[in-house]
Formats: C-alpha cells, structure tokens, sequence
C-alpha cells in the first residue's frame, strides 16, 4: 500500500501517468505561462499563433516535456526527451568556465539586435515548409552575423529566446498543493487571497491536519484551503466547509485536484448556522449551547447582499463553469504572439466535492467537536469569525488564521488571550526566499514575493477547571 | 497517539485522558514537556507537585492545579508541539523548514519516503503524519543510539507504524537497493549530499522530487552540480519564521514600557483646525494592543534544495 | 543646487524657484523628473503643459497646476529624489545600500574618498553629500561616456565642487599613486574586486575601512580571502528595504478590494457573552487605515563587504 | 582640506590617534564586551581579575590592539602589532583545507574537557610567576591530552577559548556613530530605543542632513541621534533639539563622540513651546501662527509628572554623570571571570553641547523653517508629534520618523496624506544581514537582529496653491 493511488478514481491506474479526463498544469516556456487544463479527446491549446490539440499529452508520464512540431498534420505536441533536452545545460556549463574570464570584456558589447539577415518572411517560408521549431532556430543562429562575436553568455541567452518563440515548450505538471498553489500565487493572487504556497503549507502543519481529522474550514480564498486539506486527509476525516450566510463560497480550485470519489465525498458544505442551532444532547460542552446563533442573526444572514452582478456563481454548475475561468483569466499575454489558450472541456464524470454535509454528521460535530480550525477570510475581521468558531473545536484542538494585514490579527491574538480562550498563540510571517545557484553567479534572486501574510495559530483550551471532573460528564 | 491513525481515538469534546496517554504538559509557549500519564507517578516543577491521577478522566487541554495552587496545561501531542518538546534536547529542524519541505516534496497520503539522516526524528514525524495511513516513512541514521532513540520516540508518540529506522552510513553506501524506483519522495540532510544523489535517483519513481537541506552555500553549490545530470527543475530555497509579539500600548501618554525616557507631556486634547484639510484625520491614542517582531529571531536555519528526477 | 554648499541657497519658507534652478518635477512618489528651470521652456506630460514661468517666485515644495488642469509639484532635490528619478535611466545602487555605505565607510565632513566605478554617479552624489563641505570624493570609472555623463550630472546638481571624476581602468591598474596613504574611506563596485584589493589598502589612512560591493557571493569569498592579508574586522552585509503600503480597511463587513468573495453576512452587532472572561476584549471594526508590506519589492540588491586597513 | 579634522580641539592632533582626554570605545576580546572610556591618566579598566591602568592607550592610533601582559610592575595592557597577530589567521585558513574530509569523523568526537593535567594550582604559580597570557595558553595546550586528537577547526576554538580566558585583547575603536549605535544596540538596546545602526543611518540619508541645515531633531533615543546630525553637520548648520514639556531629554550619548567646541556649539536645545510663541513679522506661512501652543498647553507642561525617583536628570550636571552610566549598565557580565569596567573620569574641558538656543536662532528658524525635521520618540504617537511640528518645516524639505510599531505610522501616514500635509510619504524597514564568509562554511549568521524598527518619511509641501504668488510676499 505504498504506491500513491489517492488521486485518482480508478486503483490500477498509475496516478504519475496522464489520463482521459485528468487535469493538469502545463507550464510553457519554463514558467512563462501556466495553464491549468483537462486532457481530453477534443482540449486544445493555443501556443503562439498555433493551436494544438492535447491529445498527444493523454498515457504520458507528469514530467514529460513537449515541443511544438509543424509537420504534415499541422502544428502538433510532439514529446521530446532528456536526452535531446541534455544539449541546453551542456551549453550552460560549457559557459560557466569562460564566464569570468569574460565579465570585464562583455560591457562594451551592443547588442541592438539589427544583425539578422534572415527576414521575416524566410521564416515563414520556412514555417510553411514544415520546418521544425528547431530548425528556424539553428537557422536563426546561422544568418545571425553577431552570434559569434557575442560571449558565450549571450549566445545561450540568444538561442533560448529565439527557442521559446519558435520552438516553445510545455512541460506536463501534476496538479498538487504546492503546484497548484504556486501557480495561482504567481498568476493570479488575488484570487487566493495572496496566500503564498508557504504559507498554505504553515496553515496546514500548525493545525495539524492529518489522517482521520474533521477539519473546520472558512475558504475565501477559492477553495486551494479545502483543496489543500483534502489532499492531506487523503480520502480520510473530513473537510468541513462552512459559510455566513446563505451562499457557499466558491471553491472552484478543488476541481484542479484530480481527487477521486473518495476524496471529493469527504469535502463537506454547510451554512455556520446548522453548526449553532440549539441542540439538547450536547453534554460536554456548555459554552457551545450558550452560544447558538441567534434568530437575529440568522435573518441577518438572509439579508446579506445577494451576489451582485459581477457573476457570483449561484449554484453548482455555475461554479464549475468558473473552474476553467481562471485559465483564462491569468494569461496576461506574457509575450505578444502568445495568445490564451482555448478553454478546455471539462470531463466532470467524477463526484462533485462539496456536497452539503448530512443532519447526522452535523449532529456528530456539535458534540464531539472538529480536530482543527483554519480560517482564510481576507475580508472578515478574524477575531469575529474565531469567537464564532472556536467555541465547535475540541478541546486541545489546534487552529490557524491567515490574514494580509497584522493588525487584526494583532487584536485577535489579545482578545484571545484576554478571554483565556487558547494558548501557544502565536503570529508568525514565512518569509521565503530563492536563490539563483550556478558556477560564479550564485546569488538571492533579485525578484521575491516580499509578502505572504501572516498566520496566528494557538490550541483551544477547556476552562471548565473544576467543574469538569470525570463524574459530572 | 500523536496520530489518530485510530479514528477512535481522535480529539473530542468526550476524549479524556487515560492512564498510559501521552500528554505535553504545557508550562509557556517556550517550555513544555512530554509526559507518559501513569496512575501512581507525580510531576514536578517550579510550579508545584502534580498528581497523575488528578489528571485521569479530564479533557484534553484542561488546566489542572498543582499542590501549591500551580497550574499547567495538559495537551494532546501534535508533531509541532513534539519538536518544540524536542528543541530543548537537541538540534532541530524548524518547523517552518519541515512544513515547507513536507509540501514541496509533495507528500500526501500512501507515499513511500526515504529520509537520511534521522536525527531528532522531528521531520519524520512530520513525513509521518503526511502519509497516514497507508504511506511509510523510511529513515536512516549512521548512528546506532539516535535510530534507537527515534525507535523509542516513535513508540512513544504512536508512530511506529509508520516508520521504519535503519541504522547505515548513506553517504557512504547509498539507499538500499529494495527501494529502487520506489521512493515518492527522498530527503537529505548530510553534510555531502552529492555523495548520495546518484543512489537517492536510483530510489526515486520517474518525476519524483529530492530535497537536501544544508546549512552551507558551497554544500548547495556542490550538490546543485551534481544534481544537473539527472535531475530537472533545481530550485533552492531557504525560509525563516518572523515571530511577532503583542503588547497593549498607550502611545499619546508615553507609556509602554519606560525604557529610560520622562513622560512627555503633550496635551491629551488633540486641538481642532480650523482648516477643512484636516476632515477625515483618523484619532490617535488610546490604548491599543499592538504588535512587533521579536527581537531575538533565528536569523537563518538552512538552504533547502528541491530537484526533480528527469521523465526519461 | 543639491546641496547648500552656500548657505545662502538653503530651504528656507522664502526661498523661491528662480530661473536657471534645478527642481524635480513630482508626479508620484515612483514618477519624477529633475527639471531646470528656464524662463522661456514648457514640461509637457501626461497631465498637461507646464509654463516654466509660472513656476518662478514661487517656493519650493508647491503643486503647479498645468493648461489642462492637472498639477505636479516642484521640489528641492536632494540626493534621494535625483537617485529616485535616474533609476528611470540605469541601473543604480537603492538607498537603502548607498546610505549603509556612507554610514559604515565613517564617511563624515573633511574626509578624502575613493570610489570605483562611478556607474549612475548616485553613490557618489550620497558621498559627496557626507564629505561636504571641506572633503572631496575622487571617482572612476572604466568608460569615458560614463564618467562625462556623471561630470554633466554633478555639475547640474551643483555638487561638482566636492567631485572629481576620473577615466581609468582601476581594477587593472589599481589607484593612482598620488593617493597614496590619504583617503579615509575605499568604495568597489567592480567585477573583480580583489584586483585592486592590494592597491586600495595602499590608498588608506591606518584604521580606513574599505567596502565593496558584489552581486555574487563567489565574489565575496574571494574577496574576503584576499582581504585577510592586511585588512581586519572582515564583514558582510546585506541590506533590503521593505516597505509597506497603507490603506483604510474595514474588515467586519468584508470590504477592502473585492477580490471575488461574496460579502459575507456576519452579524454586525457583536453579541455579549454572559461570561466575565470576555472582559477587556477589543472592540473589532470600523475603518481603520492598515499597513501591509508591498508585493513588488526588490528581493535582492548585492553584497556589502566591509574591512579595515590593519593597524601596523 | 580633505583632512578629516572636526573632530578635535587642536587643529594640529592627528585624529586618527588618540590624546588625553579623549572618549574611545574598548572592544574587549572580538565584542565579547564593548566599554566606552575617556582616556585619562588615572583611568582604569577591570579585565578579567586585572585592573589595567589605560594610560598605555594614550598617543596609540585607533584600531591598535592590546593585550594584558603581567609584568613586574603588575598586569598592564601592552599594545600588539600586527605581525604577531597573523598567526591566527593562518592557523584558520590551514584549518580550512582539512576541514573538508573532517566533516564525517567530527561526528564521533566527545570533548568533555576532563583532560587537562595542568591544576587551577598550576595556572595561578605561572601567573604569580609573572606569565604572560600566551605562555598560559600554550602551557595549557601542551598538558591538554586530547588536544592533539581532537580536529584542526576545534584545537584552534580551544585555543581561543584559552587565550580569551587567559591572554584578553583590546582593541582601540574610534567612536563614530556607527561604532557607538552598534555598540549601544547590542549591549544596551533600550536606552536607544531600539534603533539600530543601519535604521539611524536611513533616517540621516531620508532626511537629507547636510552640512549648513538646520535639522530639527526630537531625540528619545539618549542622543544618538542628536549625535548622530551632529557628525554629519560637522560643525556648521544646527542640531535643534526640541522637547515637550520643561525638562530636556537625556543626550547623554553625545558625550562620547569627540565632538570639538565648534560641533558642540551647534548642537542646541529648546521647548517647543519656544516655536510656538506668536510671532508678528511672520510672513511665508500662516499655518504656523495659527498653531501656536495654547496656554492650556503650556499650563499642561508643567503639569508633567516630574522625573521620578528612577533618577532622570533635572540637570545639566546629573546628565554628564549619567553620560558614563551606560559603560557600567551594559556589563551583563559576558563571561563570570569579567567583572565590569572601572569608571573613567570625564576630562570635561570642552564645551557642553546643548546649551539653550538663543532668542535669536529661534526667531530665525520661525522666519524661515528648518530644512529637515527627524523624530526619534518611541513612546510617543507619531501623528500627535508630526502634526505640531511639521508647520515649522520649510517647504520641500524632508522629515522622517522612526518607530517601534507599524500601527501609529500607518495612521499617521493615512492622516498626513488626507490633510495633504506631505508626499512622497513612504514606510520602510530596513533588514539586514549580516553573512559569515569562510571557505567551505559560506551562509547567513544564525543570529540577526529580526528587528530594527519603522521609518515614515515623506516632504513637506506648500499648499497655498494660489495665494502665495511672487507678488504677496
């Protein structure tokens, strides 16, 4: 029971290969674009001014590399393999020895770029000819008269820009926590409530989510929290959603997870209201009763704003319609003969997560209490939703909040210890840094994300001090 | 148990402790201790004498009193507090460090995973809760006390089942070769990995991911390397934890703590312009709890180097 | 003038733009432009045309409103502005590096400098500044054009005075002898910095300190190993700048920017708890303006390595 | 003139060497223990169980090192060269070839110091003996049994160890800001209100402090700061040192910079009650004599709880005395065989920086601004502080302010940009790090100061959009 079968619907198959219906992330052009896609017979992608069909990326290995090829069937993905791919890093090594010898020379040298005697329409000539991607590149280099008084440096920086235009690539990526998450971070990280995948992953170890856990989840930041969770539990436990008010947030991300039914039935959905009704056989745990949700609130509730006419999804198809949404909503055209890719089908033969969760399970939460609390609400006020919250978790129970902005999180973490309502609290900021390492040059890199936002994380504890004793329960 | 790997005995409002449970006693965020409950035994500290069995049949995360009229926390043992326990014995990694490594190393359950060394046996843990319940977690230490210590350790907390320590010099003999192409995931904490990352290809499954920690940057340069033959996406990483501290501060009166200064004396009343510009100026003062970053943060822990075996 | 070398010329609730005055035209705080002033001229941008006579006799520090209505404002440059404005040019050192340096080198009033290369000349401008009004900075760069461009720029911000630019290649032939023993304080930014180690402990005074700055930390080391033959006190920095950005939120109602939630619906009105535990606990809400760190910032600027010249 | 002579009385004294009289900084055993001292001939300083007569110091340029030698006429500090200091050096880079293949066994390796055959007894003969330090510590490696066994990176943090112990060294530092703020930050954070070096550098630089300005100053940090501008103007401009209430702040840091008459002359203080004062020929800038301070204000000043029993100055006199108190409180006592530096006696010829500003200048800086404005008040909210001062800012000059906390900046940022007071307004906190570089053991320092403080800065601007025209003035 070591081979890693969670994610996938059927035991055989080998979740490290593609197939008919899987989602994946491509990443095109070493990170240029990422498009979250689903493999199917007819998805398509647009490379450039080429469409593609995604069919050759169906039984492949995640890992496996693909170039654009025109051959005789039009633009396709042809796979390529580490063997042809090896030639790139022996060019970069091969620098690296010249490298230092060169930096005292390479400041006089102009590059504007107007040496290429191959013009625009040799190339498509070329195209029209069913040359290879390849080949207009080497031709490229071969008309070029700088190419060989440029450093060797720059002639690697030359080749791999003229590679990605004319022989792009697209990188096969199975579609996990730390992908999807850095994906969207990078492309679009307003829709995750700029919650970096470092930060996802802190959320997760400091409320110990694990298997067999009933983890209660607040996920405004569309749904890579539940997602992110699920994955851990593994088809164990279960993520139990909730929301104020009468619409569930959406969690459109979790259908970027290839989870399979197991998995998907375990990700709950219910209104905070269900948790708070008054409940008679609830022993243990006077606070709790104490704290039903008022008749008030619930009108409250239904008066919220009703989704204004920005589009937000009101049932289930609508959210998976949005699904594919941000494909193509985070292409910002990375370079100008990129266009977005076509939007692909969605197989959606798999059981839908989020199911409303049932009277009994509920019932069961309200007394026995959640394993964990995670909370990711930009846009609430936490010590809010955690005075709500808190008062459903177990006893000795862990639970973490994320927040953009310190302050709140700042008045949270008194109010908390103020009312002796947890302690190890803690505020706390990953900061993440990468480096570039290679021969000569290694160095921080020069961009960062400066910002990930901070988490507050404590484990509620049970004041009944003398009242509780063995015999009163 | 650390880990529910027993639903039954997960984390209720009804789960009491029993005899033979493992608690973290909890004295301040800083200082706590892992306690095996048993009926007839005492604890003591600075805070007083505490009777086992005045703690038998309470809740999890309970208060309870020590004869002077002390008090402690009783708490369920989790894999952080487990390596914040553990950080007064010995070096460890930090937990921003294992969570980062756990996720980047995509860990999910029913993985199979190599780690060498062992060590405190903190990220294990960690890895160990990541493939519950049905991955396992192989590790290996070049010394024979620290596996058994970490034997004893997971036998302790509840995960043994999980893991299996191997006592072997891995930079000198690589992984076992039972393991070939069957590794999700391989983690290197040695101080020459590059001896070890032809062996931790050979274990990995196509597409898996390495990672080796290493607190120097010519060990990250060395490996980086080596790491260029056979494996793709190479990216190192470090990360830090800045902690902030909440205090209540009264700015406008002087006050927090007096760090030397007299107490200023500007008027309290904020006097009113006549100005229209002034519309919307927030108000200051009053008390308000606040908070900075520590001072006395760890200021670097390690590189963490992630690579990806090439599809062939 | 940048720096009131005259104290005639400085700041003062009088002083006003005059014709032939260097001012920075201020859009916004990532958006300005150093500007002379010249009776006859227009600015023309994107809010409008600017009459440089309109901008006459007024201080400095006003807003000035354009033909089409918009408005930018005149301000007094200073050392920060003009670097703030000539990182739209070139590569320059940030502020955050430049006043490390200046601080750590002891830069202060009467002292010789040495500096190579002079790139964008704004580390030089930062020098001059600490040097004035009885130092001087001697600076030199590798290129011609480089070395009159920043002449050109020292001149039109006044400071030329406390300036003298050199053309020379310092890393193959080291500094000029006539320095010998007299500069207080040796910048480096150049590629291979223990070229000219030697040389530039000839340069110092007893006691001088001596920085370099490199991009890549295999420069560093081997720095820092040829530094150790006569240089003491070896260290290496790195300095960052975060900074953050402040904005009015109002969280209870789920404000801020809609980043694709749907408002939530939780009760405004906080409920009271019978218990007294809640006593003291903060009023949550309201619009409060918040400060958080900007997404976009530099991740990464260069080394500083500092040392000093050994006491014989 | 590229001499740089402002630091002294005589023009003709070397500054770059030390004179009776003058304040140095000790920097005992690598920053073990950092002590400021006025070299007198009959000061004193504890080292160890010695007390060293610091006469030897006098006449010695900065950056000399000394070590305790116990000769006949007593233990003495006796200046060392840096030939005979290289050894070390070359006993590390030695250590560094073999440090490689050491990596594995140093695993196996247990020091339990237990091998010493040379007694306490032993060691205290050689000293009555008259040995000196060096030849202890070589005694000591001699009749160590283990030394030979153990490897070369740890004989030689042994013999370290020995020779900190028994062969301490001084080394002579000039105090210059960044020397005395590094000093203060790490052996005495709070009197400098946890302003660090680089943070105090950024507020020099963001406030464009240049030679002629007048830059006024609240200074809650001890003097640092008010030392600080007063380096930097070398003695032209002002260093206006304003307080609230009647009783200045404390600056007593500014005594230890070797400040000449001419900077000390220039660095003056006055309440800020003194600005406020209606002024009749005050044309440029209405705003400031419509913010004169209320008599309400003034009556509230000396109303100002007085200084407690804790000892805060009242006077001139008291504040020179405390000005040698921080050598003695900063002495945690690094190692249990230290015990704390001897007083060293003020020399106090020179003139007192501080005076009460003149009718005159205030008069002045009313009819024309200052040219930089810096608040240095950690227990003061920013915008309560800003908002009284900056009217008395001349426009387009630039003013920052350093806090503790992020929260009072951010509203005081928020409300100077809603009264338009100011642009360019900016937060920023400096982080730095500092890097242990040795071949082979190349990374960040494990411990950094996480924390070094806020800066808001921003420029003063002119509002008067119309009414002030060339002809109104």
């Amino acid at each position: 029971m070591t081979e890693t079968s969670m994610q996938i619907d059927s035991s055989s198959q080998n979740p490290r290969i593609t197939w008919e219906g899987c989602s994946v992330l491509l990443d095109i052009n070493d990170g240029d674009r990422l498009v979250f896609a689903r493999l199917n017979a007819g998805s398509t992608l647009k490379i450039g001014d080429k469409k593609c069909s995604l069919q050759p990326l169906i039984d492949c290995p995640f890992g496996s590399m693909f170039q654009v090829e025109v051959g005789q069937k039009g633009p396709h993905l042809c796979r390529i393999f580490a063997a042809d791919a090896d030639d790139q890093t022996a060019v970069l090594q091969e620098n690296e020895e010249i490298q230092q010898n060169e930096r005292k020379d390479n400041r006089a040298l102009v590059d504007d770029n107007t040496a290429q005697t191959l013009s625009f329409e040799d190339i498509n000539a070329m195209k029209r000819e069913g040359a290879a991607g390849r080949q207009i590149v080497d031709a490229l280099i071969a008309n070029s008269s700088t190419y060989m008084t440029k450093t060797a440096f720059s002639q690697e920086k030359y080749k791999l820009k003229k590679q990605k235009k004319y022989a792009p690539k697209v990188l096969l990526r199975r579609p996990f926590t730390r992908s999807i998450s850095e994906a969207y971070f990078k492309k679009y990280p307003a829709r995750v409530g700029f919650l970096r995948m470092d930060v996802l992953s802190l959320l997760l170890s400091v409320a110990n989510v694990s298997a067999y856990s009933d983890v209660l989840v607040v996920d405004m930041v569309g749904g890579i929290l539940t997602g992110a969770v699920a994955e851990r539990l593994g088809g164990t436990g279960h993520v139990c959603n909730t929301y104020f008010g009468v619409t569930p947030y959406p969690m459109e991300i979790v259908r970027i997870f290839n989870f399979n039914n197991e998995i998907c039935r375990r990700i709950v959905r219910f209104p905070f209201s269900d948790l708070s009704l008054p409940e008679i056989n609830d022993p243990g745990h006077s606070e709790v009763v104490e704290n039903t949700m008022s008749a008030e609130m619930l009108s409250n509730s239904d008066e919220a704003p009703a989704p204004s006419s920005g589009g937000l999804p009101k049932s289930e198809e609508q959210m998976i319609q949005q699904a594919e949404d941000p494909v193509n909503n985070e292409e910002p055209a990375p370079s100008i003969d990129e266009n977005s890719a076509s939007s692909v089908v969605n197989a959606g033969k798999s059981q839908q997560p989020g199911k409303k969760a049932t009277k009994e399970a509920i019932t069961s939460w309200k007394q026995n209490g959640f394993s964990s609390l995670i909370i990711a609400a930009p846009d609430l006020d936490p010590w809010t939703v955690v005075q709500e919250l808190l008062p459903h978790l177990s006893y000795s129970a862990p639970f973490a909040i994320y927040h953009q902005y310190l302050q709140p999180l700042a008045s949270c973490m008194h109010n908390l210890q103020t009312a002796r309502m947890a302690i190890g609290l803690q505020i706390s900021e990953p900061w993440l840094r990468e480096y570039q390492v290679l021969p000569s040059r290694t160095h921080p890199c020069m961009q960062m994300s400066g910002f990930g936002g901070y988490i507050l994380n404590g484990i509620r504890i049970c004041n009944n001090e003398v009242s509780i004793k063995p015999s009163s329960v | 148990m650390m880990l529910a790997i027993d639903p039954m005995q997960k984390l209720s409002f009804k789960r009491q402790i029993s005899n033979g449970d493992l608690v973290i006693v909890y004295e301040r965020h800083d200082i706590m201790k892992p306690v095996k409950v048993c009926e007839g035994s005492e604890l003591q500290n600075r805070f007083g004498v505490f009777k086992h069995s005045d703690w038998i049949g309470r809740p999890f995360g309970s208060k309870v009193l020590s004869s002077k009229g002390g008090f402690v926390y009783l708490l369920a043992p989790t894999p952080e507090l487990w390596t914040l326990a553990l950080s007064h014995r010995t070096q460890i990694l930090y937990i921003a460090d294992i969570t980062f490594v756990v996720s980047y190393l995509e860990v999910i359950p029913g993985c199979l995973v190599l780690e060498s060394g062992t060590g405190s046996g903190s990220l294990t843990t960690s890895l160990a809760r990541a493939v519950a319940p049905t991955g396992h977690v192989y590790t290996f230490d070049f010394h024979e006390q620290r596996a058994t210590q970490a034997r004893e350790d997971f036998e302790k907390t509840g995960v043994s089942s999980l893991i299996t320590v191997g006592v072997r010099d891995i930079q000198g003999e690589g992984f076992p070769d039972e393991f070939c192409g069957r590794a999700d995931s391989v983690f290197l904490d040695l101080p020459q990995p590059w001896l070890v990352i032809h062996s931790a290809g050979k274990m990995l499954k196509q597409d898996g991911v390495l990672c080796s920690f290493s607190p120097c940057i010519e060990q990250v340069q060395r490996s980086c390397e080596t790491l260029t033959t056979s494996f793709t996406d190479i990216r190192t990483f470090e990360i830090l934890l800045r902690t902030y501290e909440v205090r209540e501060v009264n700015l406008e009166h002087g006050g927090v703590d007096d760090i030397g200064s007299p107490g200023p004396s500007l008027p309290c009343k904020r006097r009113q312009r006549s100005r229209g510009s002034t519309n919307g100026v927030e108000k200051s003062g009053s008390s308000v709890p606040m908070a900075n970053p520590c001072g006395e943060s760890r200021g670097y822990t390690g590189y963490l180097t992630f690579a990806r075996l090439k599809c062939v």
